[in-house]
């Protein structure tokens, strides 16, 4: 398993993962967001285009990671287009608390919409 | 030739040998006439068994052999491919951890044996608390 | 951690199952850190000495145990990977069959434990009449 | 592994294996190959483009091949550029003994070649 971990705009890190993420591999991950969450991002876009395998131990970690997010007021959405990967979000139930999208572009939007309504909904009386 | 012999595969107890543990049951999936997908179904089954032995057979060190391992034996049939993992650590009570085939457990936990349930067409665990832990699991070839 | 525990593979004495030692050899050499070359060497020589025991080891079905099995044993170190091909078939007098490490021995048979001599860095024989054949084989990784 | 035929000119047979070729598999390479020179033709290219793992096994078998078609006054060449098979045929030392080239379009020239100059000795006074 490699990450490779890219920042856009400053508020947002694409984390695109390749390979097997198992009991072996995920920790490291999760090593990966660590290090994003102390830049002060906590927007998270987690790529598994490239990702052949994940199982439960996996599953745990990507859970743990969007809990911590959404903690610090950020969010995270991944994207996955690989059957046998997509078999394992559907099977635990956990595509739509990990906001799973086939298409990059799709959970860009969402993670997009999700900050607006958080920038909207913590500061009600700066709005403009 | 009614029946092959297993072939059985015995690693530490180390996640890193997990990957090596799904080459094989590719390798023997592929020979057993399982197509990508039910080979796919038990790389997960059988990863999430090891796992299991890993985090919980010899948990706190006490009572765990030296040297601690984890045995896959695969058992290719006419049509079907069954594959044990076995280890001899503190086993358990498979009644006090009940999987529920109809609903995904809680998130906090508990999602290896359910998975193993899901992606194989069937399961058995046999453990008891003292004498270690055997899972067998059986994937059919589609015809 | 100084050393690791060995990976033990043990397979039916039948070459359909060679291609499943060569995808244990890759994914435990490539843990091993040996290079892509190293680990095709390795493929080669694993398999001969498989294909050996296959074609020798019980030769007229006597005696043969039942079953008649290979072992395969990988025990990763610092730097190196060392692998054991093990029966208990009828064995043979390595000092009879002397490899020239200079020279091809003849084509018409003879090629499997040259070839083994050639993709290794170490190779060692224990073998003799009616007590089993192991060949034990290392490769180091290059730095 | 897989073998295809296919005829060419109704002299040459192009056998293209692909996959491993071992102790195993190799012996399926031997049936297509009679069931060739059950046609009559003794000429072979024998494409491992796409072999990825050759053994003594297979090797032997290759050998018995050439040895086959040249007692039927006919000719066989390998091609194969992959390092590690390669490096089977440069151990053993039957490069030579099996017409290896890394170019199709050499060892074609090379069957061409050979079939040339069978013709033309066992066909000295028949000669226009
Ligand atoms: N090989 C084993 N040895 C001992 N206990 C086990 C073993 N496999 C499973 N268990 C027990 O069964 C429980 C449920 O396992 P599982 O469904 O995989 O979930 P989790 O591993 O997340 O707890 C474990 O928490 C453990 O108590
Ligand atoms: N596992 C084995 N059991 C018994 N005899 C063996 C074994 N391995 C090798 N031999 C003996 O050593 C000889 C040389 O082996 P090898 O170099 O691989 O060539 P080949 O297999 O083509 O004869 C064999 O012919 C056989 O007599």
């Amino acid at each position: 398993m490699k990450v490779q971990t890219k920042t856009e705009d400053d508020w947002l890190a694409v984390l695109s993962v390749s390979g097997e993420m198992d009991a072996f591999t995920a920790p490291e991950f999760r090593n990966c967001l660590d290090e994003t969450l102390e830049k002060g991002i906590a927007w998270i876009l987690v790529d598994l285009g490239e990702v052949e395998y994940i199982d439960s131990v996996a599953l745990g970690i990507l859970i743990g990671s969007a809990k911590c997010v959404t903690e610090r007021g950020g969010g995270l959405a991944v994207v996955c287009n690989r059957t046998n990967v997509l078999r394992v979000f559907d099977i635990s139930g956990t595509r739509e608390l990990l906001n799973v999208c086939q298409a990059e572009s799709e959970s860009r939007r969402l993670l997009e919409q999700q900050r607006t309504a958080t920038v909207n909904s913590s500061a009600p009386e700066g709005g403009q | 030739m009614a029946e092959t012999l297993p072939v059985e595969l015995l690693i530490p107890c180390d996640p890193q040998y997990l990957s090596v543990v799904r080459l094989v049951v590719a390798g023997i999936g592929g020979r057993a006439g399982l197509t990508i997908d039910d080979i796919d179904d038990l790389k997960v089954a059988v990863s999430e068994a090891c796992t299991n032995t890993i985090d919980h057979a010899f948990a706190d060190g006490e009572g765990a052999p030296q040297p601690a391992t984890i045995m896959i034996r695969f058992a290719p049939r006419q049509g079907e491919l069954r594959i044990e993992v076995e280890d001899v650590g503190q086993g358990f009570d498979p009644d006090r951890v009940p999987v529920r085939p109809d609903q995904p457990p809680s998130l906090e936990g508990g999602l290896g044996l359910y998975l193993i349930h899901q992606l194989t067409d069937s399961v058995e665990v046999q453990s008891a608390p003292g004498s270690g832990t055997k899972v067998i699991m059986t994937k059919r070839a589609a015809r």
